[in-house]
Order: C-alpha cells, then structure tokens, then sequence
C-alpha cells in the first residue's frame, strides 16, 4: 500500500507538469486555432528564467586569494556575489538559495510579454493559414529559441536547488496511516499546479473576460460579431498561457536540472496528453494530464512489469504512455472530453 | 500509349537531367578553394539527397493529396532500413532482395499501422502514427535489441551466415553490390581544379528516385490521385458519391509506407547500419518538414525541402571557427573576429538556429514553400522577359 | 585549414584531364590506402556531439583536437608531446606533413554521425576519424571506418561492446570500459562500505547500460554483495522518481546508477530528493553509487554528487607529469581545466599521430600495426597499452567521488584512489568480451 | 408502385419524440416534396433516409433494399444522390474534377486501386462529364477552381455531379435555402428541366412552400414528427391543417 501511495504521488508529480503544458497548448488551440511547437520552448525559457536569475545574483566581485593556488598553480580569484557583498553572508545567501521561488515573481512578467510579443510578432499572421504552416513555423521557433538558450547556457543540465528549507521530506502517508514519506518540493510542486490549474478555469468561469473568451472559443465570428474585441482577449490568452508554460518550467528546476532540450523533451508527451484528452477540452487535458502520469508512474513498479512480462510485454513502462494513447483514441473517438469537429479534418 | 502528359515528361527529363549531372552541378568550387566547404557532391550527401527525395515523394502522396498528417512516417523507414540489413545479414551482399523484402515489411507495417490509426481522423489520427512509431522507437532501442541491435545499430559482422554468398577469405566486412557492382565504387573525375566522384550507390539511388518520381506523378494524375485529393477537401462528398474513402486512405498510406520502406532499404544499402534513431519521433518530424519546406501537394517540392533539410545538417555543421577565419583572413583582424564571432553562432555547432531560422523565414514568406519560391522566380521573369521584348520594340520603333 | 588561395586556379594549367581513376571508396591514383594525403598537409576528422545532450562535451573534446594540433604543428608549449615517452614528435606535423583538421556534428545518433564522418571520407579526404561521446555512435562509426579503410581513434565510450563484440581492426580505444569501472571500483566499494550489501540497480535500457550492470553486479558480488534488484529505466525518461521510490523499501541498502549523461543527473537528484542518503537500512548508512562519472555532468547535479562513488578515466588534478603539463597548456589556452573527454580525445591524436612517425606512413595497416601492443607513459595515466587483440588500452583507472567543499566550479570530484592497472586487466577472451573478430585491417584502395 | 417506401418510422430522442409512425410513399419518376414548419421532423426524416440515424421501429426500403444502418456510399450505390443545404462540393478542385468524380465513382464503385491510369485518357468519362457541364451550363467555367464560384453555381455544379451518376433518387435537402430570389428562380427552373428531361425521382425536404408549389408533383407535409397531409400540390394549398401548422408556427 505504502508503495501504491508513493506511485500515486509521483503520478500526479508528473502529471502536474504534464497537465499544466497541455492546458497552456489547449487554451492556445483552442482560442486561437493555433497549433503551437513552441510551447515547449515556453516551458524552457520559463526555467531558464529561474537559471538566469540564479546567474544574475551569483555576479560575484572577484579577489584575489594568494593563500590559495587555482588549477594551474596561480592565486585563486574567490568570488563573493554581490548580492552576499551588499546583504550580508547570511541574508545574502538565503536570497541565492531562494532563487527559485523568486524566478515566479520574475518569470510571470517576463512569460507574459513572451507570449505577447510572440503572438503580435508572429503567430498572429498565422491563425489563417494551415495548420502545416502553424507547425513548421512554431517548430521553426522552437528551434531558434532553443539554440539562442544553448548558446548561452550551454548544453549541459544546470543545477538550480530549491531552498533549503524545502529539502527533505515529509510523511504523508502517516495521514492516512501508513508510511510514506515524500519530498517537500515535489509536494510543493503539486499543490502548485493544482492552485494554477484551478487559477485557470476561475478565471475562464467566474470573470467577465473569461467568459467573452470562453464565447470565442466556441464561436469566434459570432463574438467578433457583437462588438467585442476578442482578439486583444485572445492575445492576453496567449500570454496567460505563455506564463502558465514558464511557471510550470520555473517550479520544475529543482525537480530536474534544466537543459536546453527539455522543451522538446516535453513537447511530444504534451500533445499526446492534448489530444488523449481531447482537442479543445480544458479538463480533459487536465484529467489525461494526471491520468497519464499516474499510470506512467504504477507502469514502472517491478510488479506491474512483471506482470507485463508474463503477457509477453516487457519493458511495458517504455511503451505505456503511447499504448494508452492508442486504447483511448480507439475506444472513444475524440479522447477523453473532445468536442466534435475540432481538428478532425 | 502516353502513360504521362507533355509537361510531366519535362519535369521528369529534368529531374533525370539533374539527378545525371548531380555530381558536377553539386560540384560548384574548386576543391582546393576556400568555397569548396559548399560542396555538396560527393557521393554520400548525393545519395542522401536522393533517398530522402524518395522519402518525401511517398510521404507527400499521403499528406499531400489527402491531407493525413502521419507523425510516424520514420517507423517505416526503420523498419525498411532493418530489413534491408538482415537480408545482407543473412542472403547476401546483393542490394535487391534486401530492398524487396524492405518494401515488403514495410508494406505490411504500415498496413496494420494504417489499418488501425485511419480509424479516426485529423490529429486523433496524427497522434495514433506518432504513438505507433515511438512505441517502435522506444522497443527498438530496448527489448528488441537480438533483432536490432538497440543503440548501436544494427550492423554486418564477420560472422554473419550469408548463406548465398561466397566464402570471405579477406578479413574484411564485404560491401553492398548489384550483382558485383559495389555500392561504394566512385570513379573520380580531375578537371582542373575541380574533383568529381561519380558514385555507383548513388546512380543506384537516383534511378529508384527517377522511379519513385514517374510512379508518383502517373499517382497524382490517376483517378485514384484525384480521389485522394478529393478526399482531402470533402469527404462527406464523397461518402455520398459512393465512394468509400477508407480503402482509399489506406492504400496512400501503405503507398507512402512502402516509399519510405524503399528508402529504408536503400539507406542500408548505401551504408548497411540500421539505427533505432530513425523510428524517433524527431525523424518523423523531419519528413514533415521536407514536405511542408518544399511545398505541400506538388510533385517536385517535397524532394526539394529534402535536398534543404540535408544539405544545412551536413554542410553547415561542418563549417567551424577555422573555417570562418580562413574566409575572413584578408579583412582587418578586429573586423575578422567580429565577423567570425557573429557567424559562428550559425554555423559548426548552430547550425540548428540557421535551420530554424530558414524554417521561419520560407514558412513566412513563401506560404506554398520552396516550389512557390521557383514559381514566383519563374514569373518574375516571364514578366521581365515579356518587358524586354516591349522596350527592344519601342527601342526599334523610332528607327522605322 | 580552407584559404582562398590562387592554388585552384594554378592547377587548372596542369589539368590532369578526364581521367578516370581507380574505383575505389575515394581515391587518388596512386595511393595504396583511403586518402593517403598528397600535399604538404594531412587532413584529421573530428566527428564529436556538436548538438543533442552532450554537446558540452563534444565541445570540449573539441577544444583538445585543436590543442593537439597546435602542439602537432608545433605550436604552443607542446604540452603532452614533452612528456610523452615515444618522442618520435617533433613538432613538425605528422611526417612532415601539417595537421589540418575538418569538424562535424554527431548529434548523439549512429546516423548522422556516420553520414558527417563519410562527408570527412569522402569530401575532405581525411586519413583519420576520431571523436565522440557515446558507446552506440562510436561503434557505429568505427565499422564505417572499417569498412572504409581509414583508422578510428574512439572518444568517450565506455560500452564493453566497443573492444569487446564490435571491436574492429581499424578502431582503437584510450577511454576505459565498464569492466575497468567495475574492477577498479568494486575493491574501494568493499573497503569503505563492507561486504555484507545489498545493492539495488537502476541500469539505463540500452547496451551500454546493460554490459556496465552486468560489470559491476558481477565485480561487486565477487566480493560479497547481493544484488537484490535490477531495473531498466527508459532511455526518455526524465523523472526517475517512480524508478527511486520502490528502492526505500527494498531492502537494498545500496543504489547503483547505471545512467549516464542527463539521466545519471537526473535519477541522482531524484534519489537524493527522496532522502536515499539519509536512510539508515539494515543497520546502515544507505549509499548511492554512480559507477561512470563526467566532471562535466556531473556538475549538472549540483550538491547531490557530494561524497558518491564512481569512476573516471582521468581527472585534471592528477599530479603527474603528463597531467600537469596537459592542465597546464589546455588551462592557459581556454582558462578552465580539461575534462576527461577532452584528455581523451587529445591523448588519442598525439598516439595517432606517434603511431604515424613510427611506423613512417599514414596506411591504417602500418599505424595499426604501430599502435597493437604500444606500450607508453607519460600521457596521464600511468604506464598504458594498447592492447594487440582487442585494440584496448589498459591503464590506471581512477576511482573517484563528489568532493565536499570544492573551491571552484571545476572541482566537483576528488581522486580517493589510481586503482593501478594489473587490477583492471582481463584476458581477451573474457565472456563478457566475447562474439566478436577483430577482423583484418583494412587500408581501403 | 413506389420507389422510396417509410413504413410506421418511429423515433425519439430522450423524451421528445421526433417522428411518430411516419408512412411515405415516393413515386418512381415524380418530384415528392416534404414540407413542415420548423422542428417537424424534416432533418431526422432525411437521416432516416441516409443512414446517419436509425430509427427505433419502422423501415425504410429502397428499391428493395432497406437503407437503415448503411453507410453513406453504400446508399449512394443504390442509387440514392444527395443534395445538402449549403452545396457541399469539392471546393479545392476544378469544377471539371468536381464533375469527373462521380462519373469515375458510378463506373469504378467503392473503391477501385486505378493508380496507373490518366485521368485525362478515359474519355468516356471526359464526355460524360462535359455533357453534365453543359446541361446545367457551367462549361465555360470548368477550370475554375469550385471555391471561387457564386452560391448558384456551386448549388448547379453539386446538382451536375448528382445527376451524373444517373440516380434512381435525388435527395435534395432545402436546396435553395439562403438563396437570393434570383437564385432561387433558376434553381427552380433547373430542376424542373432537369425533371423534364431526365426523368429522375425527386424528393426535396423544404421549409419555404412557395418553392415547391410549382416544382412538386406530390407534397407531404409534416407537422409535429407526423404527416398531417399528403397531396398534390393544389390541394395542399387551402388545407385547413396545414394552414394550422404553419401558422401555429407564424403566432410563436
């Protein structure tokens, strides 16, 4: 049991990311039309927000430290970030340590104009065109982003902790009497998604705003027709996803190490989590989100493989994201929650 | 009987022009000049060029004339390319049956792939190819490593059966052939400063593009082509025409599988290794590319988005800092560095932005592609043509 | 390398005419080998990761190639080739001949890196493949370098695949093997932590992977361990947490991480994540083991590497001759220190190149023959071989683990132990070595 | 002897019951129309008819052939055309494909793998397809492309590929909805020419009755999922109930 509790943890942990991508591509989809390649892109620069923050506060003052030899034997130049210079070592390094809860307040302004500038610059001109031209020129994009991050940061993983206070873990099966200890983070991280997602669909809900772009996505012409400015709303859409995209970056970094890749790495699991829940649908890409991620995560426990293993299937947790995908496209025609119509042709 | 039209047999005699004179036309620089890093022809980036032309012809005989986005077109061409090396794995060297029993598998293969995913449509379908072939990927480079040799590739050893071939005495790995041709064989050709290969593998894979290209333009011109595009544009049109469009669909597909099966096999042939990465879902995304870059539903596009894929992977990523200073080495050295500096960041190692930046730019600017490019040029200088001979009359006309 | 010279156009006078040569892979009339150089320059191809995950450390193998070819050439301060203890080096090239080099982009994937080096073949005629940084791409381009007669010199590969069952004539490889980690390792491991352990594998699910497990789970049983469990994680995977979580209740008191590159850093952050080093299990401390380390990579991970065992084929603060001299020339050109894969890949030009002055030509038959059963010192590791029937160099191998107060962004590992050479050797016949040939050399024309 | 036979069609969605024992009876050779105020039941009716709705008791026999739980190109085989409310035709092909296409489907069925031959040399097909053209008077447009035609001429070219196909039964579902008066005039005159010298049995569901006075031979009107009246025109003109049923419309 205590080992089940763990796989639905990690579940939802991955399903958290998962879902908050899909639903940033849905709501892009689904107000604009727009099939974007470059979300992923959007998840990545979210977290590299986080690393350039990190690199921004370690700016260090450099001295030299004669009493030290460096690798090849000349005078160690120590470095003292500013930030520790002007604060203080103790007050100093707790902002450095807190560099990721920091990177939201910077990454939420910054994502939004992203999304802006990327929907005015670019992807405007594209809600016309072919759904082929949308996903050349996003991938294009995607690209460029990309490799503009790989020549900066560089190609490997960069280390971005989470503060210290939040290393550890905590028992939450003793909740429910049993024994299960999870990281902070990862919780932290859940509750995280679980306040944006449920941010999202108050905002569509209960807010004037939302409910005009809930209108367009049902019926775009009909809603220009009335006078409204849907496509100002549309383009806030855009951003609200953008930043959706980079919070979830931003809160991943500790989880994993951020690289240049990691966009791409999530692009292609995130469409499938799109259209498993169905095109359109905002809660179905939340719920296969979170469906797909808990079964990825029981997939991998030895039991389930042997098991798989005695049906001739083995390796069943290299497969099982996709093979789901296939169960659910064929048994019901539109994924989970598909609207007809939309993008069947 | 005609079997094509007057314009078809032109841009056919064209191509065939082209794809003869390849390895001149490719050929622009002198080897020893500092240009000579444009180079494409030598004969591995050639038969690239024209294995990947296949590729994009059969693919665009799907996506083109019926608008189904398959994501998971590389399955097939893994599957061929494995095929392929099991057949000189286990017959012989000879390139034939392994290229028949490439186009077999993968006939079959998409067959079942097909038969399931054109159940649905429109991206449900998109994702069902894309989910196929990462679950071929994901088990090629795990499980399935006896039969395919995982990360590595599968390759040809010393101690393959061979069962049909003579005994190797030599030591050495033997090397693909057509009934004693060898793949490899290049005559090269000095001409003053210039060096030309001329490469039996890559005549090989230019007579099979030749083919695929004659097949696919009699497919465009049948009626079975004009169903298919019919399709594309209303079905429920055609359901009531009495037409029953999933047998259609399904024959594009397994059509264009059996295309990118042919390729398969002819990339192992030309060099018998068959990697997992094939079947990955960036290599589907890569004939996607090819087909869209070139122009979606033309004949000739698709072949060229091909030739652009390959020639920036594998020229510009071999163009490094060296290079660029040795271009640059007769301006200033502050202005050198500089250049070198800002050029860098789009070649050697970047070459990826360069790639996505012409995606962006081709996919902004010329909304039918690249074949819209040369139809715009083509106009351009009709009209040019059509002034000329205006101004030469009115140039003429004082005199008389 | 390319200059816009004048020399095209002066050719053109002596038009050699349509002849037609040999048919042969790529040819010049008169050579008796693939691309025998003909000019007064001999052309190296450098096929490393320039995009794709590794890209840092194809740079970096990279920034050693251009180092070893200034030193060839006979710039810099030599570095390497003053202590190297075959001084047939002089400075002057290789044969006289200056060392030009062509680069190009691996991608991490047996295709493209095989496509960019026969673009080198073919296109540049260069005598010499080397580079890479992974075991599937350099067994991969060492049969196309087999096949098309020109040698091999492997990067970073680890698989004992590379010299075991793929091995080939014309393929040579300085980088150690999962074998090597596995002996060199397993003594330290027994001495630090006991004999009475119990380790749990997560092996990452591709060859690599599986001949380093089988390594390590049959060094490390040797001295009495338990190998209590062993999973296979997807090569795709990036949150190993699902992986991690059964391992607490295991009963294992030991995680063994058979991962590389990001996904080491990746299920290591994951296991620190879930508090593995914290747990007390079967009355003692549990304890993760990373068995190949990167200094590069491993950086990736941050604090999490701090006190974890593993392995490497180098590290910059050796205190040898080699070393120091290596560090110090490839330190005053890029101002940091050189990673393994960069020692590598320099060691493996200047053998390359040695083994050309020995044996007096650029034909891989007499380079091979030149560097089968070489025996050497002074490139950093000791007293080293290349072994005559796989083609393996057997030399010291370093047993090393995260340092815990480092002083600089570099100092990541610290050396516990040179596990000295006889410990790490194996007979060529060794069962996890076998099912390959050797084949002959093949010089291609 | 009728070619369209609806025998006791009931059908219901939850609660609400859209046909209640529907009887038809459509003559071979003769314009039928079916008539109703809106929500009568004209939609689920007609698709009763193509076999995208099965009804929960009754039958719907063609020709002798039951067309319930058939698919679309099946009942086409049997000779049913179908005419939609916007024309659905091949919008990103040549007014000459749009016309080939059906003259190809009649002659090669469902599904034929005709891969190798040209379009351009089956010239049986190519006169078919012209003649078609020039009946409804599209010819001078057949390189068009079918997007860039007016709404009449899409409406004439969809008419043209029907009746290639030489149906035993045109469906035609308010074929002259949304059209401007002129428009709807020719569309009138064109089917009756078409009924003059083709012959072919016409059913047209409509909700405007002025378009069917002088075009149908025989009208049923359906009113509340049931047929209250079925005659022919001049008498349905006066009847008292179907007055109710329209105007019973024209109060809400």
């Amino acid at each position: 049991m205590d080992a089940i509790l763990l796989q639905i943890l990690n579940g939802l942990d991955k399903g958290s990311a998962y879902a908050l991508i899909a639903l940033g591509l849905t709501l892009i989809f689904g107000t604009l039309g727009v099939v974007n390649f470059a979300h992923g892109a959007l998840f990545m620069l979210g977290a590299f927000c986080a690393v350039s923050l990190q690199k921004l506060m370690s700016v260090s003052k450099i001295t030299i430290d004669p009493s030290q030899l460096d690798f090849l034997g000349k005078p160690l130049k120590v470095k003292t970030p500013y930030v520790v210079e002007w604060f203080g070592p103790k007050f100093g390094n707790a902002i450095i340590d807190w560099n990721v809860p920091l990177a939201i307040i910077v990454a939420i302004p910054v994502m939004l104009l992203v999304g802006y500038v990327m929907e005015r610059g670019l992807i405007k001109h594209f809600y016309k065109r072919p759904h082929a031209d949308q996903i050349l020129v996003t991938f294009g994009l995607a690209i460029v982003i990309q490799e503009l991050v790989k020549a900066n940061f560089g190609a490997n993983p960069i280390p971005t902790p989470a503060p210290d206070q939040f290393v550890g873990s905590y028992n939450v099966g003793a909740l429910i009497g049993l024994d299960a200890s999870y990281p902070y983070w990862r919780l932290i991280y859940f509750a995280f998604s679980a306040t944006i997602i449920s941010s999202v669909f108050a905002f569509l809900r209960f807010t004037t705003f939302g409910m005009v772009v809930r209108a367009g996505m049902a019926d775009r012409e009909t809603v220009g027709l009335l006078g409204i400015n849907i496509d100002r709303r549309f383009t806030i859409m855009f951003g609200i996803a953008a930043a959706v995209a980079g919070l979830a970056g931003v809160m991943y970094t500790p989880i994993n190490s951020p690289n240049y890749h990691m966009g791409m790495d999530f692009l292609v699991l995130s469409f499938v989590v799109v259209v498993v829940g169905g095109m359109g649908s905002l809660p179905g890409a939340v719920l296969a989100g979170f469906l797909l991620g808990v079964l990825e995560s029981f997939a991998s426990m030895n039991e389930v493989k042997g098991f798989f293993e005695m049906l001739y299937l083995p390796s069943i947790d290299q497969i099982i994201i996709y093979l789901v995908a296939i169960i659910v496209l064929l048994t019901r025609p539109r994924g989970l929650m598909g609207k007809a119509g939309v993008m069947e042709e | 009987m005609k079997t094509i039209s007057k314009a078809d047999m032109r841009t056919l005699f064209f191509v065939a022009i082209i794809a003869l004179f390849a390895p001149l036309i490719l050929n622009p620089f002198p080897t020893e000049s500092g240009w000579a890093q444009f180079n494409a022809g030598y004969p591995d980036l050639m038969q690239r060029f024209a294995i990947y032309g296949i590729l994009a012809i059969g693919f665009n005989i799907l996506f083109g004339l019926t608008g189904y986005l398959s994501f998971g077109h590389a399955a097939f061409l893994g599957v061929g390319s494995y095929s392929a090396v099991w057949m000189f794995k286990l017959l012989s060297m000879n390139i034939i049956p392994a290229l028949i029993l490439s186009v077999i598998v993968a006939g079959l293969f998409s067959l079942l792939i097909g038969f399931i995913s054109l159940r649905r449509s429109g991206i449900y379908f998109s994702i069902l190819t894309l989910a196929f072939a990462q679950m071929s990927f994901a088990l090629a480079y795990s499980v399935l490593t006896p039969l395919t040799n995982g990360e590595t590739g599968l390759q040809i050893t010393l101690n393959d059966p061979r069962i049909f071939a003579a005994e190797n005495i030599s030591g050495n790995l033997p090397v693909t052939s057509l009934f004693g041709m060898e793949m490899r064989d290049t005559w090269t050709m000095q001409l003053g400063a210039w060096d030309f290969q001329f490469n039996i593998g890559y005549y090989i894979c230019a007579i099979f593009l030749l083919l695929a290209f004659y097949i696919s333009i009699r497919i465009f011109r049948s009626p079975f082509g004009m169903m298919l595009r019919a399709i594309k544009t209303n079905q429920t049109r055609l359901n009531y025409t009495g037409i029953n469009t999933r047998p259609y669909t399904l024959a594009a597909f397994v059509i264009s599988g059996m295309y990118a099966g042919l390729a398969g096999g002819l990339m192992a042939s030309m060099d018998p290794l068959a990697g997992a990465e094939r079947m990955q879902w960036t290599a589907s995304g890569e004939i996607v590319l090819m087909t869209i870059l070139g122009g979606t539903g033309t004949l000739l596009g698709p072949v060229m988005g091909a030739g652009f894929i390959k020639y920036f992977e594998n020229i510009f990523s071999k163009i490094n800092d060296t290079v660029l200073h040795g271009w640059f080495s007769w301006m200033p050295d502050g202005l050198e560095n500089v250049i070198v500096w800002i050029l860098h960041l789009f070649t050697g190692k970047g070459w990826h932005l360069t790639l996505g930046i012409m995606f962006m730019m081709i996919v902004i600017f010329l909304p039918g592609g690249l074949m819209e490019g040369i139809s715009r040029i083509g106009k351009w200088w009709k009209r040019r043509n059509v002034k000329n001979d205006n101004t030469s009359h009115n140039s003429s006309t004082p005199a008389q | 390398m390319s200059k816009f010279t004048r020399r095209g156009l002066i050719k053109t006078g002596a038009t050699v005419g349509a002849g037609l040569a040999m048919p042969t892979f790529i040819t010049s009339p008169l050579a008796a080998y693939t691309n025998a150089p003909t000019g007064g320059s001999v052309t190296l191809g450098f096929n490393v990761p320039q995009s794709g995950p590794y890209a840092d450390e194809g740079a970096d193998e990279l920034r050693a190639y251009k180092l070893a070819v200034e030193h060839l050439n006979g710039g810099g301060d030599g570095g390497m080739m003053n202590t190297f203890s075959s001084k047939s080096l002089t400075g002057n090239g290789i044969l006289g001949k200056k060392v030009e080099y062509v680069t190009g982009d691996t991608q991490t994937k047996s295709d493209a890196a095989r496509a960019s080096a026969k673009s080198m073949i073919e296109k540049d005629n260069a005598v010499m493949i080397t580079g890479g940084s992974s075991s599937g791409v350099a067994i991969a381009v060492q049969g196309l370098c087999q096949e098309a007669g020109v040698i091999f010199m492997a990067g970073l590969t680890h698989s004992n695949d590379t010299t075991g069952k793929d091995k080939k004539a014309n393929g040579f490889r300085h980088f150690f093997n999962g074998y090597m980690s596995a002996a060199a390792l397993a003594p330290v491991l027994e001495a630090r932590y006991g004999k009475d352990r119990n380790a749990y594998h997560l092996t990452a699910d591709y060859t690599w992977g599986w001949t380093q497990q089988e390594s390590i789970a049959a060094a490390t049983e040797a001295k009495g361990w338990n190998t209590v469990n062993n999973v296979l994680t997807p090569l795709a995977t990036t949150d190993f947490s699902s992986y991690v979580a059964p391992v607490l209740n295991s009963g294992a008191d030991i995680l063994v991480l058979n991962h590389y590159g990001g996904n080491m850093i990746n299920s290591l952050t994951s296991a620190v994540q879930f508090g593995l080093r914290d747990k007390i299990v079967n009355g003692k401390n549990f304890e993760i083991v990373v068995p190949l380390y990167s200094r590069l990579m491993a950086r990736g991970a941050g604090e999490n590497v701090k006190g974890i065992f593993g392995s490497t084929n180098w590290h910059w603060s050796l205190s040898d001759e080699g070393s120091k001299a290596f560090v110090k020339s490839f330190g005053t050109k890029y101002g940091f220190p050189p990673s393994q894969a960069a020692h590598t890949t320099y060691v493996q030009t200047l053998l390359y190149a040695d083994a050309c002055e020995r044996s007096g030509t650029f034909n891989p038959c007499g380079v091979s023959e030149a560097l089968e059963g070489f025996k050497f010192d002074g490139m950093g590791n000791g007293p080293t071989e290349y072994r005559a029937e796989d083609h393996q160099c057997f030399k010291d191998v370093l047993v090393v683990k995260g340092k815990e107060n480092p002083t600089s962004e570099f100092d990541v590992l610290e050396v516990v132990e040179i596990t000295p050479r006889g410990q790490v050797e194996y007979p060529a016949d060794h069962p996890m070595f076998a099912g390959g040939a050797l084949g002959k050399c093949n010089p291609g024309a | 002897m009728g070619i369209l036979k609806v025998q006791n069609v009931n059908k219901s969605f939850g609660g609400l019951k859209a046909l209640h024992n529907v009887n038809l009876d459509i003559e071979e050779g003769k314009i039928h129309a079916i008539i109703g105020p809106n929500g009568a039941g004209k939609s689920t009716l007609l698709n009763c008819f193509v076999g995208k709705l099965t009804p929960d008791t009754g039958t719907v026999m063609f020709d002798g052939h039951s067309l319930l739980g058939i698919k679309p190109h099946q009942i086409n085989q049997l000779g049913v055309s179908r005419v939609f409310q916007t024309p659905e035709i091949f919008s990103e092909l040549s007014v000459w494909e749009n016309t080939l296409i059906p003259c190809f489907a009649k002659r090669d069925g469902a599904f034929t793998l005709n891969a190798l031959s040209r379009v351009s040399d089956n010239k049986d097909m190519a006169e078919k397809a012209e003649q078609m053209l020039i009946d409804v008077d599209l010819i001078d447009k057949k390189d068009m492309l079918a997007s860039s035609m007016s709404r009449g001429d899409k409406r004439r070219l969809e008419m043209a590929m029907c009746l290639s196909q030489k149906p035993k039964l045109l469906l035609l579902d308010e074929p002259t909805a949304g059209m401007a008066r002129a428009d709807t005039e020719s569309t009138i005159e064109l089917l009756k020419s078409i009924q003059k010298k083709l012959k072919i049995t016409m059913a047209i569901i409509e909700h405007d009755m002025s378009v069917v006075f002088s075009l149908a031979q025989k009208i049923s009107v359906l009113a509340q999922g049931t047929v209250i009246v079925e005659d022919v025109p001049e008498k349905i003109k006066g009847h008292p109930k179907v007055k109710e049923a329209y105007l019973g419309e024209a109060q809400v």
